[in-house]
């Protein structure tokens, strides 16, 4: 009986890269600490108009002595991000959560590895954040595998750089970095990685992501993915945002998004 | 002002009564677990749980919603654990509150009405059944049970025949006469209507020339379509003489006076709880509000008090 | 980009041909010259006037319109001038400009419809009647004209042997089975359908427990109901061979097209000119756009073009 | 061809009076010259809600070198009204207009009645400018009847100073200036007025204007009114505005308060 939404104040809204944007917005105290993989539904408070809260991951989070603050890193796609995009400083957000099942952490576990193609490097980097610092993972431990179709959607390089002392970059276009799907640079060193002490974590685009699946099909490693799925309540209550799923039988179900997930196993997710 | 006391906000729905008039919407409110953090269970009128069949359901492929102006789509398919989970799993959860527990009831042929109302007969807790008229009939070629008032009235009197409990038919506004439906289902042995369901409609990807959503329709909900709502709920207070229940765009307190003020014994709130999920708290104490406001000491005194 | 050239925008609607696929929805338009020193009327697809009655009409006593989520009702109650007077005195305003002039039309009785369709027949600079059958029908009741198909079908063959104009029948989307009233209209000989008009909504006020409208019911219109308005589209565009209109919260190119991909030949904007005088345009030239970037040289290769 | 919406930006938007704000508006030059008793639909640019544009009187006007700007002063009374006095500087409206047929004026006669209620007080006030400055009438020419409910709704009066020398403030409850329906004061000053002499200007809450039609039903002064309806077009085409109108042969008719208006003849309206 304490969850609500929480209205907060935005600290600052600034377009960092063309058609990215980086929100910082101050929260009451009392909001709780989000976890790495967990989003938030977010609206303009007061405003019927987007409609619906929109899922963003929380890319950044600190804790200070009278209020906490809050990172969003997103990209314009659509009215609602473009409506979040005009935001200026002061306006207040609607901020419901945080939400979701957290992405699962193995301490014992060597070596980690990040895959994101995009926008998916935010909850990555929040990830990656967490087990430096709360984890102890050395920075050695994590290889980072960041792609993008463009130098221009290569986003978040910067506080990367200061988690990851691994970091490969590629772009479909060879703008930036090596030129290459993310996903077959990963699979030219696959080798280096033994199942038993890796694992992996791994959000973009869904295309990304099902060609991951079928390279993984029948190697044994770890594989977690953080997911995307229209949604309404994220709750949990409404059913909007299913994701096809193998169940312990084998069958399709749909699971939930927002509280079945974001945080699916590769290999449960049913790709088309 | 102290709960249960003045304002007096209970209201009587036949044999049913309910702590205040504020209940949750089918399909809207999980069953009533995934709220329990945000919302005292204990304050509903009334919980109204997902839409139940005989048969676990998978549901529809994704994506399943869709923003509109005001409003959304959905097309869940009424993707549920199936009655006897339901029973088993679901309602001993709920049977730990003092909130009356109204199930959703979904069928596709009347076979299957019956045997799911005959089901929650029997078990513990459950306070009234509410009747989805609005599925379509696999036997009539997909035509919604709800559209046609003979169908909508043999589907009443079968459940009836299986239940001592208080019958809600919940009808489809997807009909050219509302009243006449309402008229039918009253005469067929209903306890109470709720009205309205979601709308059909649909949306285009115009850069994929595509649906948005996979089952290409869905159904509206949300503030859009709260003017038709009103229009259907007036219709049918004029036309039958058990209680009627208002549901559509129901965001606030404002809101739902509407629907009380026009005749309708209590309301249910839906899609609002997605965007808020302490809607259904923020309403009843906006009521109260009102009705202190305006020195009206029982909600029963604004009831049907639209002045036409 | 030139006009007229590339890309190409000229739509046939049977023996109808236009310019572009953009209308103006009638009620929303004045006669024309009310929107005359805001939009080029030459470049239109085709002005849809008021509705005309055979004789004037007072329209409804004020207040007529309350604004709803995303929408607005209206309860003008057909205000007119009358036929007569449209042929005597805005007729020949609008035949200064190139531009089809569609007459909106409307009666009480067939015999009423007949009346009016044969005094347009004779008129200069009509182009095409579209029939309003969404208006109550006095014999019968009150219930619409366009609620039952024979009914419908009834006032399209009257309207149909009063004039050799093209004849649009315009359908209230207040049915259970729009596809079923646009399949008789189609039998019954109507050159095109033009959907939606409003839906029947209301409006409470809490304080007065009164409407906001004094009709208490009213149409209604904008974004609110454009899903609504595409399903029926699409319900329809899968029945009928003859042309489709699609008529519902277009305030866009987008939305435009979200019509024309489904299938719809043409469309009509109708609230959004109240908001945005220049929306009619600002719909042509972003369709044109759409067009260019995507590389489509006729507008009549994204029609019907939706993948389901 | 030329009239369209023109995008409006705040210069100041402040509440002046307990739920009274005046709005400061900057516009493009090409804005046209608002004739006394015009008006404008306002929006808020690029939302969608409130969904119409909502009526509000031209209060000030002034033509600079390179743009313009233009005084709204309103009431909060609901939902847009609402929205509107939450704009912050810099924040960009929708105008559209001016629109209406403004006040009729004839610069023969000599003497000038204004009689207010409320923010009805706002287009009088510009047409009390207009007659001094356009019409070179003399302050002794002009009285002006202000009456509110109370004083925290006798507004506008500072401008109203520099304009009429003879300025009569009533309220309902004895607030501010005399305890008196405006109406009533006038009543009993009314022998004043020659009716050949006399134009009367009013504008205030339906209420008042039909007592004020009663009380000038036999006599013979030329006055006028500016209606208030809910609008959605603005001009003339929705006919959503209607009020009630005895034609030239005494019947019933619906005139549009946004074209044929806002400005009649007290006399030809119908009151209920
Ligand atoms: C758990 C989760 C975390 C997310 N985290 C981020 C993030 O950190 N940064 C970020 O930029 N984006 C994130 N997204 C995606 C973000 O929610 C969508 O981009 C956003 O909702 C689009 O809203 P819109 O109104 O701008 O677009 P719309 O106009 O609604 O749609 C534009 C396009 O985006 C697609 N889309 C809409 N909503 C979603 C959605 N929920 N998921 C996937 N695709 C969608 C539509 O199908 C359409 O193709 C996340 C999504 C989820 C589910
Ligand atoms: C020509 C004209 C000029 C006006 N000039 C001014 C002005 O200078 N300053 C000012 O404060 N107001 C003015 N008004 C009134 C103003 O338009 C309304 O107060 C406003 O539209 C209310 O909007 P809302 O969303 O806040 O209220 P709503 O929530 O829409 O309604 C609140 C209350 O106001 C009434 N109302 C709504 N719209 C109107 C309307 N157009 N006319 C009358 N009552 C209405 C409703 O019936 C209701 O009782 C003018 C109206 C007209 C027609
Ligand atoms: C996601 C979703 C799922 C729904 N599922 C059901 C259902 O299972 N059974 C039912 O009778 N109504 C269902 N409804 C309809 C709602 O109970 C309600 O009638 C409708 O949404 C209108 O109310 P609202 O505008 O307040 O949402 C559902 C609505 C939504 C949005
Ligand atoms: C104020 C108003 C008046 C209307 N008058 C008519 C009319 O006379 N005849 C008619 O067929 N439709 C009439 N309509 C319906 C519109 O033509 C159109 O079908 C409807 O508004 C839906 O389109 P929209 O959402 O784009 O407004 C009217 C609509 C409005 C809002
Ligand atoms: S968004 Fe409602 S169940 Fe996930
Ligand atoms: S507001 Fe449309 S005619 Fe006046």
């Amino acid at each position: 009986m304490k969850k609500n939404i929480y209205i907060g104040e935005i600290l600052k809204n600034e377009e960092i890269q063309n058609d990215y944007f980086l929100m910082k917005v101050a929260l009451n105290n009392s909001f709780a600490e989000p976890q790495p993989g967990q989003f938030v539904m977010i609206r303009i408070a007061g405003l019927s108009e987007p409609f619906l809260g929109r899922p963003i991951s929380v890319y950044s989070f600190s804790r200070g002595k009278s209020f906490c603050t809050m990172e969003l890193l997103y990209r314009v796609v659509g009215r609602g991000t473009k409506i979040m995009a005009g935001l200026i400083k002061n306006s207040q957000v609607e901020i419901h959560g945080p939400l979701g099942t957290p992405f699962a952490i193995f301490p014992a576990k060597e070596k980690i590895v990040f895959i994101a193609g995009g926008i998916g490097v935010a909850p990555l980097s929040l990830l990656a954040h967490h087990l430096c610092k709360n984890v102890c993972y050395d920075k050695s431990q994590m290889t980072f595998y960041l792609g993008a179709q463009t130098a221009e959607a290569i986003i978040g390089l910067d506080r990367l750089k200061k988690l990851c002392y691994d970091i490969h970059i590629y772009t479909d276009d060879g703008t930036l970095g090596g030129k290459s799907l993310v996903t077959q640079a990963f699979q030219k060193d696959i080798k280096k990685y033994q199942p038993e002490n890796t694992v992996i974590y791994a959000c973009g685009p869904n295309g990304m992501l099902s060609v991951l699946a079928k390279m993984l099909k029948s190697k044994k490693y770890n594989c977690q993915v953080s997911l995307e799925e229209r949604m309404a309540c994220g709750t949990g209550a409404c059913m909007g945002c299913a994701v096809a799923i193998r169940d312990n039988n084998g069958a399709l179900a749909y699971k939930r998004v927002c509280s079945d997930g974001p945080v699916f196993n590769l290999q449960e997710v049913i790709w088309e | 002002m102290k709960a249960n006391e003045f304002p007096q906000m209970a209201v009587q729905l036949g044999k049913l009564k309910l702590k205040n008039p504020v209940m949750t919407a089918s399909g809207t409110f999980g069953y009533g677990e995934e709220y329990a953090e945000y919302v005292d269970l204990n304050r509903l009128g009334a919980i109204v749980v997902k839409g139940l069949s005989l048969k676990p359901r998978l549901g529809n492929p994704p994506p399943r919603i869709m923003e509109t102006a005001s409003g959304m789509l959905n097309a869940v398919g009424l993707q549920n654990i199936g009655v006897d989970a339901f029973i088993a799993e679901k309602l001993p959860y709920l049977r730990k509150y003092d909130v009356a527990v109204i199930a959703n009831i979904y069928g596709e042929t009347y076979a299957e009405y019956q045997k799911v109302a005959r089901k929650l007969n029997s078990a513990k807790g459950v306070h009234a059944l509410e009747v989805n008229v609005s599925c379509p009939n696999v036997k009539k070629g997909g035509l919604s049970f709800g559209s046609d008032p003979k169908i909508a009235a043999e589907v009443t009197r079968k459940v009836k025949e299986e239940t001592d409990l208080p019958v809600i038919v919940k009808l489809t506004p997807n009909v050219t006469d509302i009243a006449l439906i309402a008229a039918a289902v009253e005469k067929a042995g209903a306890d109470a209507i709720s009205l309205i369901n979601t709308l059909t409609g649909m949306s285009v990807d115009i850069k994929k020339r595509a649906p948005h959503l996979k089952n290409i329709t869905g159904g509206l909900s949300g503030p859009a379509i709260k003017p038709i709502a009103l229009r259907m709920v007036w219709q049918v207070v004029k036309r039958v003489s058990i209680p009627v229940i208002g549901i559509g765009g129901i965001m606030n307190a404002e809101d739902a006076l509407e629907f009380l003020i026009l005749g309708a014994k209590a309301v249910q709130i839906g899609t609002a709880n997605f965007i808020n999920p302490h809607a259904t708290l923020d309403v009843i104490d906006g009521i109260k509000n009102y009705l202190f406001d305006n020195q009206i000491k029982d909600i029963n005194e604004i009831i049907c008090t639209f002045k036409s």
